[in-house]
C-alpha cells in the first residue's frame, strides 16, 4: 500500500502469505467437534426451565413431581447454589444463570433438570410448579427511566449517579475536554437529534452447548463452547466455591461468538446438575433459548449535538446516550461514550452515558462493544452537516481527522494511528467515484476500537524430529490457530507447515484471557513469538555445547544455530531438526514458554463505503457495492483479516437494516427464532471489498493491532448515510426496516 | 510527581479536578496513591479501571513505570467482544 | 406417538379414523415439525401421506395439471409443461423458504397449514385451483380459497386431507403472476403477497381475471373489485393504478413484529401492479 | 411409545436404526449414529446447518423424521470426501478461507455439492439464492461464493 508508514519490520517471509489453517479439513469434513458433539457414557440431558413472564416475583418453586418422574435424575433451582453476596463479582452472573428472587426477564432461567432423555427432560419440565406473582415491567430504553417506571432493582445505582434518577440508572459516565456550548457559538451550523438504535443479537450460529461431569470429590471437568475456558473456570470455581485447579474446562470449536460466548449461561447449572446426579450432563440450548437469555447487545438513544463552520471544520461536538443493558448492570455505555469521538480532533468535546437496567437479557458483549451505536449517531450527524454545507464527506472527515498527536476525545494523545489513511485511500478508490442510479444513495462512516492484550501463556514445544507445537489457550475464532504457526513459524525461520498450534485446556497452561477485544493475534502472537525466541535461545545453547564454544557466540538465522562473531564459519549451521535429534544428549526436551499480560495494543481505525439502492413503493434497501478501509497494523494471515472485515461490515449492515430484538407489549420477545430474527443471507448482500492498510503498531514485534472489531462499528453509519441519500430523508432510528423506511418517504411526501 | 486527567463523572470525586497529582513511579502506586488522596473515588477504583500512559493502555500491570513527565489518563475499565 | 405410513388413499382414511388423539398429516413436515420442535404440536399420530401411490405425481388431467399433496415446490419448478403453464403458482410455490425447504415443502402444505401468509395460496386462488379431498364420506374437491377458514383453521373435516391440488386448462393468452415482498431477500415470511391470473384475447384486452392477496386478512382474499378493474380493458398503466387502488382498499391487515397496516396496505397495491404487469407479459399483453 | 425400525441407505453405506417416532433425521445422525458433522443452528429449518441430501435433494434433516428415512438414500457431509480425496469445494473453502468458526461449513459444503450437480455454472447471483438458507454470520458470505464459484470453474474444466 503506498500509504503505509514505513517501517523497520523485518522481511517477512510466512507473515503476510495465506496458507490453509490447521483446522480446515476437520471443518470441511464434519470432523471437527463443536460444542454440541461431545457426549460420554451415561449422559443424561438437561434442559432449563424459563420464566414466561418479563418480570415477575418467584414466590414458590415446587419441583417434587419432578423429581418424582421416572428417569428424573436432579432437578435443580437456585437454592441449590451457595448464598453469594451482591459485591461478588459472580452475583449477577449467576443470578442471570438462575434466577432468585425474581425474574427479571422473558426467558429467565428458573429451575433445570437432567434426566435420562430429552423427552423425559421436557415432560420434567412441565412438571415443575412455578407461583409468580407478575411485576408491571418496561423494556424501553426511554420509558424505564421515567418517573414510575417499574424498578427491577433498588440500590444498585453507583456513586455517580446524581440523587432523584430512576433506580433503573445504574452508572454515569463523562468524557471530554473543553466547552461544547463554548465551541457550538463558533459554528455555522448545528445539527442536533436524537438517534435510536435497537437492540441485536451476536448470532453466532453455535447455540450454547456442554457437557459436565463433577465427582463428590470436588473434581471437575467441562467441555464447553466459550471464547474464554479460563474464564468459565474461574467463574464456575467461584460460583459453586470449588477451586480452580479442581475443575478441568477444554474449549470445543466454537461455533461463533462475537463476544456472546464471554460469559456463563449453562455450565454453573451442567456442573450443579452433574454434581447432584453424579452423572455426566450435556446441555444444548435451542435457538429460542440463544435469543431469549443471552446476548444481545444493548438498545440505545443518542442525543447528539455536533457544530460546524461552512468549511467543513466541527467546533464542538457533543453527545448524551442512553444504554440498556438487560436486566443487570454493565451496558457498554462507557465504550460509546469513550469512542463516539474518537475518530476526529476536537477542541470542544463532551460525551455522557447512562448505564441503564430494562426487564431484558442481560446484555453481553458484542464485537465492539457500544461503540456501533454511538459510531451510527456521530456519523450520521457528520453526513448531515457536510451534506448541509454540500461538502464531501470524506474531505470532512479528513480536515478533522485525528493524527498522531491529537488528544483523543476518551483523553489520552495518540500514538501513530491509520484513520488519515484509511480515508485517503477510500478517497482514491474506484468506488467512491463510481456513478450511482436512481434511487441510489452513497455512505461513508469512520469507526475506532481500541483493541487490548491480558493475560497469556503460551508453550512452545520441539518434538524430537524437528517439528514444532504450540500450546495456547484462547479459542480459535476466526482462523488464529494459523496465525499462530504462522508466527512461531516466522521466528524459528522454519516452513509454516512444521508447526502445529492446539488451543489446550485448562489444566495444560496458566491463566489466559478471553478471546475478547481483538487481543489474541496481537497478544497470543506477541506471546508465541516471545516463547519461539526463548525456543531459539535454547536451541542456540545445545549448539554452542556441541560447538564447545559460548552460548553467546551463537545465533539463530533461517532455522538454524551458526556461530557468530569470532566463531563465524567455523562450525557448519545446526538446524533446528539437528539440534532437536540430540536434545536427549544435550540436556533434555526443547520448549520455549512465555507468560505475560501484554499490554499496549495499538487502537484501530476505519472508513467503510456503501452504496444502497431504496424502493420508493416499498422502502427496501438493498446494499450495492460495500467496501471496507481499515488499518490491520500488520495481516498476519490477510485472508483471515479479509475476513473479519468482511464479517463485521455484514452483521453491521444486519444491525442497520433489518436485525432487531421486537418485544410485544406483554414484554414477551416476539422474534426469538432465525425466521423473524433477520441476519442477513447470502442473497442481501453483494462481495464486500476489503481494503488492509498496514501502520505497524509499535507495540508489537510485528506491528499487529486487533482487527476483529472495528469492523463492526462504522457500518451501521455508512448504511444509513447511503439509505438517507437515497431516500431523501435522514434515518435516524435503527433498523431501517421496510415499514419504516416506507413511513418516512411518505411523511417526506 | 505525576499528573493524571481523570474522565469527567471521575471529577466529581476528586474535588471536581479533571487532572489531579499523584506521586508515583508506577502503575501500582498510581492507583494506591489515588485511592489514598481521594478515597471517593475508591468505589470506580474497585470496580476497575485502564490506564493510558504515553498513549498505550494498560489494565493490570503494577510494574509498568511511569516516568514525571508521562501523559497519564484513568479510562472506564476496557473489555471487548 | 406413532408415525404411519399408508399406501393408500383407503388406508390412510381408515388410519385417520382409528386415531382417537391428535392426528396430523405429514406432507413435507416443513410446518409440521417446526411446530413439534417450538412445542406448540404434540401430535398422538402422524400419517405420513408421501407413500400413498400418486402423492408424489404431476399430472396432465383434463388439459389441467392434477399435482399430488406431496410434491414438493423443488418439484413442481422441475415439470417444464407446469412451469409453462402456471409459472405463477410455480414461482410462489418455489418461495417458499430456502432451497432446502423448497424440496420438501409442499402446496398442499402450505394451504392445509392455513396461514394468511403462505406463499402458494394466493397464487392458488387466482389460479382458481381446487383442492381434492378425502375423508371418511369419500372424495370431494373444494375450491382452494374455500379451504383455509382462519389462521390456522381449515374447513377440512376430522380425518380428511388433501390428496392433490388441480390447477385448471390454461386458454391461449393467459398468464399468471405471484409477488410478495419480504424484508430480506430470501427466507422470510410474506408481508404481503399477491397473486394474479389474467387470460387476454386476441387484441390484447383482458377477458377474465383474479387477483387475490396474502397476509392482508385472516386468510387469503380473492379481490373481485380488483378482477373487475382489469376485465374489458388492455391494462394499461391508469388500470394498473385502478387495481393497486383496489387491492389496498380490500386489505384489512394488522400490525405485528413483520409490518404495519400502513405498510401493508399500501404494499398490497404496489405487489398487484407490479404483479399484473407480469401477468400481463406472459399472457403475451404489450 | 414405540420405536421404529428403519432401513436405510447413509453415504452408500446400508444402515439400520431404531428412532423414536418423532425423532428427527438430524437427531438420528447426531445421537443415534454419531455423525455429528450436521449441526443443528436453529432446528426450524432457518440456518441450514443440517442440510443434507434425501434421494439427491437438498434438505434440512431437522426438519425430515427419521422415520421418513426409511428405504431412502441419504447424503451427509462424512460422505463428502472420497477417502483421502477432499471434494473439490471442500479444497476450495480451505484454499479461500471460506470458513472462520466453520459451524455453518458441512451445511454449506452439502448444499454448494447440490447446487453444482444441479447447474455447473452458475452465476454468483444463482449461486446466493440457492444458498440463502445456509447462514454464515462470520464471513459476510464474500469468500464462500468465491469458493463455490471457484469450485463450478474448476469441476467444468475436468470435466
Amino acid at each position: 500500500m503506498a500509504l503505509d508508514s514505513k517501517s523497520d519490520l523485518p522481511q517477512f517471509k510466512v507473515v503476510g502469505t495465506r496458507p490453509a489453517r490447521p483446522d480446515g479439513i476437520d471443518k470441511v469434513t464434519g470432523r471437527a467437534r463443536f460444542g454440541a458433539d461431545m457426549s460420554a457414557p451415561g449422559m443424561l440431558t438437561g434442559l432449563i426451565l424459563r420464566s414466561p413472564h418479563a418480570h415477575a416475583r418467584i414466590v414458590s418453586i415446587d419441583t417434587s413431581k419432578a423429581e418424582a418422574l421416572a428417569g428424573v435424575h436432579a432437578v435443580v433451582t437456585r437454592k441449590d447454589f451457595r448464598e453469594i453476596t451482591d459485591d461478588d463479582f459472580t452475583a449477577d452472573i449467576l443470578d442471570n444463570c438462575m434466577a432468585g428472587a425474581k425474574a427479571l426477564y422473558d426467558g429467565h432461567a428458573i429451575a433445570a433438570v437432567a434426566a435420562s432423555s430429552t423427552k423425559i427432560a421436557r415432560e420434567a419440565l412441565k412438571l415443575i410448579d412455578v407461583t409468580y406473582e407478575k411485576l408491571d415491567h418496561v423494556t424501553d430504553v426511554d420509558e424505564a427511566i421515567e418517573d414510575g417506571a417499574p424498578v427491577l432493582h433498588e440500590g444498585r445505582s453507583d456513586e455517580t449517579v446524581p440523587a432523584g434518577m430512576s433506580p433503573n440508572v445504574l452508572s454515569r459516565y463523562e468524557f471530554g475536554h473543553g466547552d461544547p456550548e463554548e465551541g457550538l457559538k463558533n459554528a455555522d451550523h448545528v445539527v442536533e437529534r436524537t438517534y435510536k438504535t435497537e437492540a441485536t443479537h451476536q448470532g453466532y450460529i453455535e447455540p450454547h452447548a456442554c457437557l459436565a461431569q463433577m465427582g463428590p470429590d470436588g473434581q471437575g471437568d467441562l467441555w464447553v463452547c466459550t471464547q474464554g475456558h479460563y474464564m468459565v473456570r474461574n467463574t464456575c470455581a467461584a460460583i459453586l466455591g470449588i477451586e480452580q485447579g479442581q475443575l478441568r474446562v477444554t474449549a470445543s470449536e466454537i461455533g461463533g461468538g462475537f463476544g456472546g460466548k464471554t460469559t456463563l449461561f449453562l455450565e454453573p447449572v451442567a456442573l450443579m446438575l452433574a454434581k447432584k446426579s453424579g452423572r455426566p450432563v450435556k446441555m444444548v440450548m435451542t435457538r429460542s433459548e440463544v435469543l431469549r437469555a443471552t446476548g444481545p447487545t444493548a438498545s440505545t438513544s443518542i442525543d447528539v449535538k455536533i457544530g460546524m463552520t461552512k468549511d467543513g471544520k466541527i467546533t464542538a461536538g457533543f453527545a448524551e446516550m442512553r444504554y440498556q443493558g438487560g436486566a443487570y448492570p454493565g451496558s457498554p455505555v462507557e465504550f460509546g461514550a469513550m469512542s463516539a469521538f474518537a475518530p476526529y480532533d476536537l477542541e470542544h468535546v463532551k460525551t455522557i452515558g447512562w448505564d441503564i437496567v430494562t426487564n431484558r437479557p442481560k446484555a453481553a458483549a458484542y464485537r465492539a462493544p457500544g461503540a456501533p451505536m454511538a459510531a451510527f449517531a456521530v456519523e450520521s450527524a457528520i453526513d448531515e452537516l457536510a451534506r448541509h454545507f454540500g461538502l464531501d464527506p470524506l474531505e470532512v472527515r479528513l480536515k478533522n481527522a485525528a493524527r498522531e498527536g491529537t488528544k483523543a476525545s476518551y483523553g489520552p494523545t495518540y500514538p501513530a494511528i491509520g484513520l488519515e489513511a484509511t480515508l485517503r485511500t477510500a478517497k482514491d478508490h474506484p468506488h467512491w467515484s463510481a456513478p450511482l442510479g436512481e434511487n441510489q444513495g452513497r455512505g461513508v462512516a469512520c469507526g475506532f476500537w481500541f483493541n487490548f492484550g491480558g493475560d497469556t501463556c503460551v508453550t512452545l514445544n520441539i518434538t524430537p524430529d524437528g517439528t514444532v507445537t504450540v500450546s495456547e489457550g484462547n479459542p480459535d475464532i476466526g482462523g488464529s490457530r494459523a496465525s499462530m504457526s504462522m508466527m512461531a513459524a516466522e521466528e524459528l525461520g522454519i516452513p509454516y507447515e512444521k508447526v502445529r498450534t492446539i488451543v489446550a485446556d485448562t489444566g495444560s497452561l496458566g491463566q489466559n484471557e478471553v478471546t475478547d477485544g481483538s487481543r489474541v493475534t496481537f497478544a497470543v502472537g506477541l506471546a508465541t513469538i516471545e516463547a519461539a525466541r526463548a525456543a531459539k535461545r535454547e536451541m542456540c545453547k545445545r549448539a554452542a555445547m556441541i560447538w564447545g564454544i559460548d552460548e553467546e557466540a551463537v545465533e539463530w538465522v533461517d532455522g538454524a544455530a551458526q556461530p557468530a562473531g569470532p566463531n563465524a564459519g567455523k562450525f557448519p549451521p545446526m538446524t533446528l531438526a539437528e539440534i532437536a535429534e540430540t536434545a536427549s544428549n544435550t540436556g533434555g526436551p526443547i520448549a520455549g514458554h512465555h507468560e505475560a499480560n501484554p499490554e499496549g495494543a495499538g487502537v484501530s481505525f476505519a472508513t467503510h463505503m456503501c452504496d444502497v439502492e431504496v424502493d420508493p413503493d416499498t422502502g427496501a434497501a438493498k446494499i450495492l457495492r460495500y467496501t471496507v478501509f481499515q488499518d490491520a497494523g500488520k495481516a498476519i494471515h490477510p485472508a483471515y483479516v479479509e475476513g473479519q472485515f468482511q464479517g463485521g461490515a455484514a452483521q453491521g449492515i444486519g444491525w442497520a437494516l433489518n436485525e432487531e430484538y421486537i418485544y410485544g407489549d406483554d414484554g414477551i420477545l416476539q422474534n426469538a427464532g432465525f425466521l423473524d430474527y433477520r441476519v442477513p443471507v447470502a442473497s442481501d448482500l453483494p462481495m464486500i471489498d476489503a481494503v488492509i492498510l498496514e501502520i505497524p503498531n509499535p507495540g508489537h514485534p510485528y506491528g499487529v493491532r486487533g482487527v476483529g472489531e472495528t469492523s463492526i462499528v462504522p457500518p451501521l453509519a455508512a448504511v444509513a448515510n447511503a439509505v438517507s441519500a437515497a431516500a431523501g430523508v435522514r434515518m435516524t432510528d435503527l433498523p431501517m426496516s421496510p415499514p419504516k423506511l416506507l413511513a418516512a418517504l411518505h411523511a417526506k411526501g | 510527581m505525576v499528573q493524571v486527567k481523570i474522565w469527567g463523572s471521575l471529577a466529581a470525586f476528586a474535588d471536581d479536578q479533571s487532572q489531579v497529582e499523584i506521586e508515583a513511579k508506577n502503575l501500582r502506586e498510581l492507583l494506591d496513591g489515588l485511592a489514598a488522596a481521594y478515597p471517593a473515588m475508591r468505589p470506580q477504583l474497585d470496580r476497575g479501571v485502564s490506564v493510558s500512559i504515553d498513549g498505550r493502555i494498560y489494565n493490570d500491570s503494577w510494574f509498568t513505570p511511569i516516568r514525571e513527565d508521562s501523559e497519564v489518563v484513568l479510562l472506564a475499565r476496557l473489555k471487548g467482544g | 406417538m406413532h408415525y404411519l405410513s399408508p399406501t393408500t388413499v383407503d388406508d390412510a382414511v381408515a388410519m385417520l379414523a382409528a386415531q382417537t388423539g391428535d392426528c396430523r398429516i405429514l406432507a413435507g413436515g416443513t410446518d409440521l415439525l417446526v411446530r413439534m420442535k417450538s412445542g406448540f404440536a404434540e401430535p398422538d399420530a402422524i400419517v405420513d401421506i408421501k407413500r400413498i401411490e400418486g402423492m408424489r405425481d404431476i399430472l396432465h388431467e383434463d388439459g389441467g395439471f392434477r399435482i399430488g399433496a406431496g410434491v414438493s415446490g423443488a418439484e413442481m419448478s422441475e415439470n417444464a409443461d407446469l412451469v409453462a403453464a402456471w409459472p405463477g403458482v410455480v414461482e410462489a410455490a418455489g418461495l417458499i423458504g430456502s432451497t432446502q425447504i423448497q424440496g420438501r415443502a409442499t402446496m398442499a402444505g402450505n394451504l392445509c397449514n392455513a396461514s394468511p401468509a403462505a406463499d402458494s395460496v394466493p397464487a392458488m386462488v387466482a389460479a382458481n385451483a381446487v383442492a381434492r379431498i378425502a375423508g371418511p364420506n369419500g372424495q370431494r374437491d373444494l375450491p382452494v380459497a374455500e379451504v383455509p377458514t382462519g389462521p390456522g383453521k381449515t374447513s377440512l373435516a376430522p380425518g380428511e386431507f388433501v390428496t392433490s391440488i388441480f390447477l385448471p386448462a390454461r386458454p391461449d393468452r393467459s398468464g399468471d403472476a405471484y409477488l410478495r415482498f419480504i424484508p430480506r431477500t430470501e427466507m422470510d415470511i410474506a408481508v404481503v403477497g399477491c397473486g394474479v391470473s389474467v387470460t387476454l384475447d386476441e387484441n390484447g384486452t383482458c377477458t377474465d381475471a383474479r387477483v387475490a392477496l396474502g397476509a392482508v386478512a385472516p386468510t387469503v382474499i380473492l379481490v373481485p373489485e380488483a378482477a373487475e378493474a382489469l376485465i374489458g380493458t388492455t391494462l394499461d398503466d391508469a388500470v394498473l393504478e385502478a387495481v393497486a387502488k383496489a387491492c389496498s382498499a380490500a386489505a384489512t391487515p394488522i400490525s405485528d413484529k413483520r409490518g404495519t397496516v400502513e405498510f401493508r396496505t399500501h404494499v398490497a397495491g404496489v405487489l398487484a401492479r407490479r404483479a399484473t404487469k407480469i401477468a400481463k407479459t406472459r399472457a403475451g399483453g404489450k | 411409545m414405540t420405536k421404529v425400525h428403519v432401513t436405510t441407505t447413509i453415504n452408500g453405506d446400508p444402515t439400520e436404526f431404531l428412532c423414536e417416532p418423532d425423532e428427527t433425521l438430524l437427531d438420528v445422525l447426531r445421537d443415534r449414529l454419531g455423525m455429528t458433522g450436521s449441526k443443528e443452528g436453529c432446528g426450524t429449518g432457518d440456518c441450514g446447518a443440517c442440510s443434507v441430501t434425501l434421494n439427491g435433494r437438498l434438505v434440512c434433516s431437522c426438519l425430515v423424521l427419521g422415520a421418513e428415512a426409511e428405504g431412502q438414500e441419504i447424503g451427509t457431509i462424512e460422505g463428502m470426501a472420497q477417502g483421502e480425496n477432499l471434494h473439490v469445494l471442500q479444497k476450495k473453502f480451505i484454499e479461500h478461507a471460506a470458513l472462520q468458526c466453520g459451524i455453518c461449513t458441512p451445511g454449506l459444503l452439502v448444499a454448494a455439492k447440490s447446487l453444482l450437480e444441479k447447474n455447473p455454472d452458475p452465476t454468483e447471483e444463482e449461486t446466493r439464492y440457492w444458498l440463502a438458507g445456509n447462514l454464515c454470520r462470520c464471513t459476510g458470505y464474500d469468500k464462500i461464493i468465491r469458493a463455490v464459484m471457484d469450485a463450478a470453474k474448476e469441476m467444468r474444466e475436468a470435466a
